[in-house]
């Protein structure tokens, strides 16, 4: 039983770590802009596309390298000719931009590289197993995953806590307009702050691509588990970014792993149930069944009892 | 005092959109088939894959050499579903007011059984004009069971049949002693689930079922903690009726924790699968399903498949029943000299037919379910004539079980039309 | 606005309705008006939380799917007779479930508006639309539950067969509805929702909690969305989670939005426009939703106030009676543009294509001939410099169109 | 008979105390007056008596019942009613609707979601005759979020005197007119709200010895002193407090 909680906990890492990276950007673009960027999870298929694009000439590395700056890019021109233009239309229309351009990237992805599944594999040199716990093995890859996971923590966390920049994003947040009076240009800084969301996202697409698979459906499958994490979290709060990830992580993964569900509980309460019984859906239920859903309740009921989040600062 | 205005303008803007399509008329009436199945969305590739090939089916055999009912074309209408029951809904409704009365439909049991639903529903208010659907790959034992419908015919044996030749592979391998069952939770996983246990008990009581799990249809992004306990229940094989992307992400999740195990499988291999899976899923990815693959018995069939794949460079010829269920309708239709869906039904009841493989495959009557040989597959690149996805990969037959032995009971109790 | 003319809008909004069937009775135009039946209610239902109410919500389809699918358990039960009314009544059962499952929901996510509302919405709606493939003994799994809506009382003779009878039972709920959810923004919780929309602080300074100003609108929203599920019902007789998941609501969102948020005709030009593009469209390219996308970003880029908001903005040039005066630069710039599209299009569908020529508005393009790609290239570029040139002519005429002659100057 | 009480009223900030302790009596009928130098308090104090903000310590009491852990929507029902200093109107709605709004629940509309506004004769003439009272009858189809800044400050007033509260307080509601404006608004403050109590913060001493029957002086979050306006004109603490230092007699 042991070996199944480690790895459990192993994969929890992992998946919060990938989540963390995506829940980063878009904490940043939530917080300082107030955009609930709808399509972060669109820009993270195009880092995966673009680097299995490039990994196709020039390998993985270089593609690791470049397919985030290109996604990066992308993001900084979408808020540049699309965002800015639509602020002043209020909030609502700004997510439904966001929110149109998710349905867009989508097609248009099929449209470049077509419908079917791409076969984007992580490079040789990470492909031996780092370690074998109990005849399961655990890939460097995936240690590869953590190590840059951790470090995109720890790199984003030095900039907006310690360097002049990150300071100027921290005021940016809630006073964008003293911001403004101190001479900043605050649209180049929002510009620059969606550039940098957006390729955090595709970083994670080029990351996860080999291991979840790149197809045109990779963006729904992820779904809105991000804003999950981010509310949960707490709006403009990267350590709670982090912790919330890590905690959907875990929590998804023990849930699996777990084979504990309502037969268990009802035999300890000593019911009995029979199989014609109308709410059998009910009595047969297992925990890994209901695995992915518990993020969503975990976000109606901390928006309940707590609406600012784990360590939220802004209240809206 | 808010002015609210219907305009003209609008009005005028509506009508003109919709009296855009008319019915349009030509010369010597083709046949018109219609093709339901997703040609756009998530699951585009399947449903395009199968147009394709329908549509080439059609020249190759047919409109190539002048046609059938002395000179009509046969034209594949296509019907795009999105793989949504709600979508077959309307496609429906096209097909019939575009008097399309033969519908093509095989991705995913749940639109089968909606279509299957609305068609009998709108054949027993619109006697007449009625509809016959042609199942070429939803698996749903139900469809043939207590569903089963004068007006639905499948070209593929059904999940249990499948199962059936599988669980006696299985039975004959020693080395198996406990099998781990993994699928989607909805309809088909389930009778995956349940049919393999009962089958496994009743043939090799001794095989420990040490897994029985179920996930969300297309919500996973990493199998890796489904694996995890598949690896520590040390089970020997893996049976799933996954398909597109949760097939993928299992079958890469299992391969990459390092299990040397054989996974049994349905839909393993074409569209992009087998190519992702490559060298890793080799010996790995089993299939079970009907028309050998490597080696292919009979030249026609491979200079079909030379032609559809120079046609097609990067396509692959995955659903050999689309061929047979044309071939089938249109020797239904030259017998009674009728294009109309009752006179089709009642030939293609008890019809043997000889298929490009040389193989007689029979339409039994009692309940429109197709009996045709079972085969066991294997992925690997050795002896691969015709590989998939281009990958040099492909698939090896090397266990078969002729028709005669697949063939199960029904519970069907078919209600027919009186005409 | 007099009396009579208000009347007059009604009467012509219930006559188009009633007199579709006689201008297009293919069974798929009756089709497409009876989604656009149903459509209409919902989006008219999502605006009386966004458009009146200031509240966005992620997740309506809940309120629309819960109305829908104990519409279908309804009509399973007059099947089996354990209950026996005619199935006019159908709707209102949907929407009595759908009041029901506002009331639950609305009771603690109406507390704040904004992004909490937002969130929870978002949350509530993932939650039950996972659920419901749990639980299929109610919700059917993802093949759904199915019923028939023949076998209640015959409503003078009318055994309800045909696609067009229900149609007319369609436009008599539309109708019904539109009409009462008009009226909510005539009473003083109508327009109390406008109010802590705008200014939520103040309303409470006048008496008025704003959670239960918005809970109320949010139930009502509940009871016609379960209205809307009750008329799917009845059209498809049958539903499933899909017609209840953050697709749906999305899309009923994207009606609501590009039709005009702030006109109450908004959601029902909306749902017209969205309606046909989902249906019409999709015959004549399976590119179609990359069009869609394409076309809905431009609406929210230049559009901002959806098309009920560019109608409304001739008004002034309406009543002035100076829009005779834009017809002709709207041609000069309208023509060009709707040629520059085509290119594009074309363009679009012959890197496409697989193999052969692309049939396109009657010719024949094939992707392998440079020619062909030149002519497509210059048609394009044309266009794009008439558009150009034309643009300044239509502004002004827009300018002299609008300018209402100031009597006290401000 | 005093109609508000504030008992021992303290408010704190995390750390800084806002208000230190403020007891008070308002006398029905009573026109008072609120004056202190900026960040005084005298907004905190309002926010605190209208439900705003809930008190650190103390009681305030309003026609005999505890009010300090009330919704600002049940004091405002009990017949207080209040304006702001930072214009606070619905903006996307029309003047003629943000007055309405204001009297639905003295009304007795409640909630109500079947009574068809275009057939209450009686609220809308009222609403009307409150429009004409603060002189904007013909801006009332205009959206009030474009108005001019002094007849916004007049839909202020207007929105709280049109529910006809016993108790009306005033957050400086002649800021930022110009004096013609202010001196019509100053006319029909005293008219409205004759037989009725007044609360009102306002900085210029001409209006406050005019309107006032008694003034308060808050500085730095306590009230120095309570009297009728000769005494405060000449009370030296006062003057200290405004001045710096004692002046010599005006």
């Amino acid at each position: 039983m042991l070996e199944v909680f480690i790895f459990a906990t192993l994969n929890g890492l992992v998946t919060g770590l990938l989540l963390f990276m995506l829940a980063s950007g878009l904490t940043l673009i939530f917080s300082m802009m107030g955009v609930l960027n709808f399509a972060h999870a669109s820009f993270y298929m195009l880092g995966a596309y673009f680097a299995y694009s490039i990994s196709l000439y020039f390998g993985f590395w270089m593609g690791l390298i470049f397919a985030p700056l290109i996604v990066g890019v992308l993001g900084a021109v979408v808020e540049r000719y699309g965002l800015r233009r639509v602020h002043q239309s209020g909030h609502v229309a700004e997510l439904v931009f966001t929110f149109g351009l998710a349905f867009l990237i989508e097609e248009a992805v099929q449209f470049f590289w077509g419908p079917d599944t791409k076969n984007y594999q992580s490079p040789d040199i990470l492909d031996f197993p780092l370690f074998t716990l109990f005849g399961q093995e655990f890939s460097a890859y995936r240690g590869f995953m953590i190590g840059i996971s951790l470090s995109i923590f720890v790199a984003l966390y030095h900039v907006l806590t310690k360097s002049r920049i990150g300071i100027i994003i921290q005021a940016a947040i809630t006073h964008p307009n003293t911001v403004a009076n101190l001479g900043h240009n605050v649209p180049l800084i929002f510009m620059g702050v969606f550039g940098v969301g957006t390729a955090l996202a595709g970083l994670a697409g080029v990351i996860a691509g080999p291991v979840l698979t790149t197809f045109p459906g990779m963006s729904i499958v992820l779904g809105s588990i991000v804003f999950v994490i981010v509310v949960i979290g707490g709006l403009g709060s990267l350590a709670g970014a982090f912790i919330a990830s890590l905690l959907i992580g875990l929590l998804q993964s023990y849930a699996i792993a777990s084979d504990v569900g309502m037969p268990e509980l009802l035999n300890l309460l000593g019911v009995e149930f029979e199989r014609s019984h109308p709410l059998n859906d009910l009595w047969t239920l297992t925990l890994p069944q209901i695995a992915p859903i518990l993020p969503f309740l975990l976000l109606v009921l901390v928006l309940i009892f707590r609406p600012t989040g784990l360590l939220g600062k802004r209240e809206e | 005092m808010k002015k609210i205005r219907f305009p003209i303008f609008i009005n005028s803007l509506l009508l003109i959109l919709i009296a855009s399509f008319g019915i349009n008329s030509s010369a010597q009436e083709p046949v018109r088939i219609a093709f339901m199945d997703p040609l756009s969305g998530a699951f585009a590739a399947i449903g395009t894959s199968g147009l394709k090939q329908l549509q080439f089916a059609a020249d190759y055999f047919y409109n190539s050499k002048g046609g059938i009912l002395d000179g009509r074309m046969i034209e594949i209408v296509p019907l795009d579903n999105k793989q949504s029951p709600t979508e077959t809904q309307i496609q429906f409704r096209r097909a019939v007011s575009e008097e399309l009365r033969i519908i093509f439909q095989g991705n995913s049991s749940a639109v089968a059984n909606t279509l299957n639903q609305t068609i009998n529903r709108y054949n027993r208010r619109n006697p007449g004009q009625e509809v016959l659907q042609i199942n070429y790959s939803a698996v749903d034992p139900i469809l043939t069971e207590e569903n089963c419908s004068f007006w639905h015919f499948r070209f593929d044996a059904h999940a249990a049949m499948k199962l059936n030749v599988l669980t006696d592979y299985i039975a004959k391998q020693e080395s198996i002693k406990s099998m781990y069952i993994i699928g989607q939770d909805y309809s088909f996983g389930q009778a995956v689930s349940d049919i393999s246990i009962s089958l496994l008990a009743e043939k090799r009581p001794d095989i420990e079922i040490v897994g029985n799990e179920f996930h969300p249809i297309g919500q996973v992004k990493d199998f890796t903690p489904y694996v995890t306990k598949i690896v520590s229940s040390g089970a020997d094989a893996v049976i799933t009726g996954n398909f597109g992307a949760d097939m993928v992400s299992l079958a890469k999740s299992i391969i990459d924790s390092g299990l040397d195990i054989p996974i049994y499988t349905f839909y393993a291999a074409y569209d992009g699968i087998t190519a992702t899976l490559g060298a890793d899923g080799k010996n790995k990815i089993h299939l079970i399903h009907n028309e050998t693959s490597n080696p292919i018995p009979t030249e026609r069939r491979k200079d079909y498949m030379r032609a559809y794949k120079a046609a097609n460079p990067n396509r692959d010829v995955t659903q050999p029943r689309l061929v047979n269920a044309l071939q089938m309708i249109v020797q239904a239709m030259e017998q009674t000299q009728s294009t109309d869906p009752y006179d089709i039904a009642l030939a293609l009841e008890d019809m043997r037919f000889m298929t490009l493989s040389d193989e007689e495959i029979w339409m039994r009557g009692d309940d429109h379910q197709i009996f045709q040989s079972l085969h066991l597959s294997v992925q690997t690149d050795e002896e691969i004539e015709f590989d998939a996805d281009n990958s040099g990969f492909g698939l090896f037959s090397f266990f078969h079980v002729p028709a005669e032995e697949t063939i199960v009971e029904t519970s069907c109790q078919m209600k027919r039309p009186r005409r | 606005m007099s009396q009579l003319k208000k009347l007059s809008v009604w009467i012509g909004y219930l006559v188009v309705m009633l007199v579709l069937p006689q201008f297009f009775d293919s069974i798929l135009s009756i089709s497409i008006f009876n989604q656009m039946a149903i459509a209409i209610v919902f989006a008219l239902s999502y605006n009386m939380l966004l458009g009146q109410g200031g509240m966005l919500s992620f997740g309506h389809a809940v309120y629309f799917g819960f109305g829908g699918f104990l519409a279908v358990h309804t009509l399973i039960m007059i099947e089996f007779e354990t209950v026996y009314f005619s199935i006019l009544f159908i709707p209102l059962i949907g929407g009595v479930f759908g009041l029901l499952a506002a009331i639950f929901i609305g009771s603690f996510s109406t507390h704040k508006a904004g992004t909490v509302f937002a969130m929870i919405s978002l949350g509530m709606g993932e939650l039950i639309a996972a659920s419901s493939l749990i639980f299929v003994g109610f919700f059917g799994g993802e093949a759904g539950i199915s019923g028939d809506r023949t076998y209640g009382p015959p409503f003078f003779g009318i055994e309800f067969l045909r696609d067009v009878e229900i149609y007319y039972v369609a436009v008599f709920w539309v109708f019904i509805a539109t009409i009462f959810m008009y009226l909510f923004t005539q009473t003083p919780a109508g327009r109390m929702a406008n109010a802590v929309r705008d200014n939520p602080e103040r309303a409470e300074f006048i008496g008025y909690s704003a959670r239960r100003v918005r809970f109320i609108s949010f139930c009502a929203a509940g009871l016609f969305a379960g209205i809307a599920g009750g008329l799917f019902a009845l059209n498809y007789e049958f539903i499933t989670e899909e017609n209840l998941n953050a697709a749906t609501s999305g899309r009923v969102l994207l009606m609501a939005y590009i039709g005009g948020l702030g006109y109450f005709i908004g959601p029902i030009v909306g749902a017209v426009i969205l309606t046909l593009m989902n249906s019409l469209l999709s015959n004549y390219s399976d590119l179609w939703m990359l069009y869609l996308g394409i076309m809905f970003l431009l609406t929210v880029l230049f559009l901002p106030r959806g098309f009920a908001g560019f109608i409304m903005m001739h008004q002034v040039a309406w009543v002035k009676g100076s829009i005779k005066q834009l017809a002709l630069p709207y041609l000069l710039t309208g023509i060009p543009a709707f040629l520059l599209m085509l290119s594009a299009v074309a363009l679009v569908e012959m890197s496409h294509v697989e193999a052969g020529a692309l049939q396109f508005m009657g010719f024949a393009l094939d992707p392998a001939l440079l020619t062909d790609w030149m002519m497509v290239g210059i048609v394009g570029i044309g266009s794009l410099i008439a558009v150009r040139k034309s643009l300044p002519r239509l502004r002004d005429a827009w300018e002299s169109a609008n300018t209402i002659p100031n009597e006290d100057g401000n | 008979m005093a109609i508000l009480t504030l008992n021992n009223v303290r408010k704190d900030f995390g750390e800084t105390a806002i208000i230190r302790g403020v007891s008070l009596d308002i006398e029905e009928g009573e026109k008072h007056a609120i004056i202190g130098p900026n960040g005084a308090g005298k907004s905190t104090l309002f926010h605190l008596i209208s439900g705003l903000y809930k008190v650190s310590a103390g009681s305030i009491t309003f026609k005999k019942s505890e009010i300090q852990d009330k919704a600002p929507y049940e004091i405002s029902r009990l017949g207080l009613a209040r304006s702001f200093q930072v214009t606070n109107i619905f903006q996307r709605m029309n003047v003629f609707e943000n007055i309405r709004c204001a009297l639905f629940w003295s009304k007795g509309y409640r909630y109500s979601f079947w009574h068809l506004l275009g057939r209450q004769k009686e609220l809308n003439e009222q609403a009307m005759h409150v429009l004409e009272q603060i002189g904007l009858t013909d801006k009332a189809l205009f959206p009030s979020g474009e108005l001019a800044y002094a007849q916004q400050r007049a839909l202020e007033l207007g929105i709280a005197i049109a529910s006809g509260a016993e108790l009306i307080m005033l957050d400086e509601p002649v800021a930022g007119m110009s004096h013609s404006e202010a001196k019509a608004a100053v006319r029909l403050i005293r008219k409205i709200t004759e037989g009725k109590t007044l609360i009102m913060v306002e900085h210029d001493m001409n209006i406050v010895f005019d309107v006032a029957d008694r003034i308060s002086v808050l500085v730095y979050g306590e009230v120095i002193a309570t009297d009728t306006p000769e005494k405060i004109r000449s009370n030296s603490s006062v003057q200290e407090a405004y001045l710096g230092e004692v002046a010599t007699s005006a």
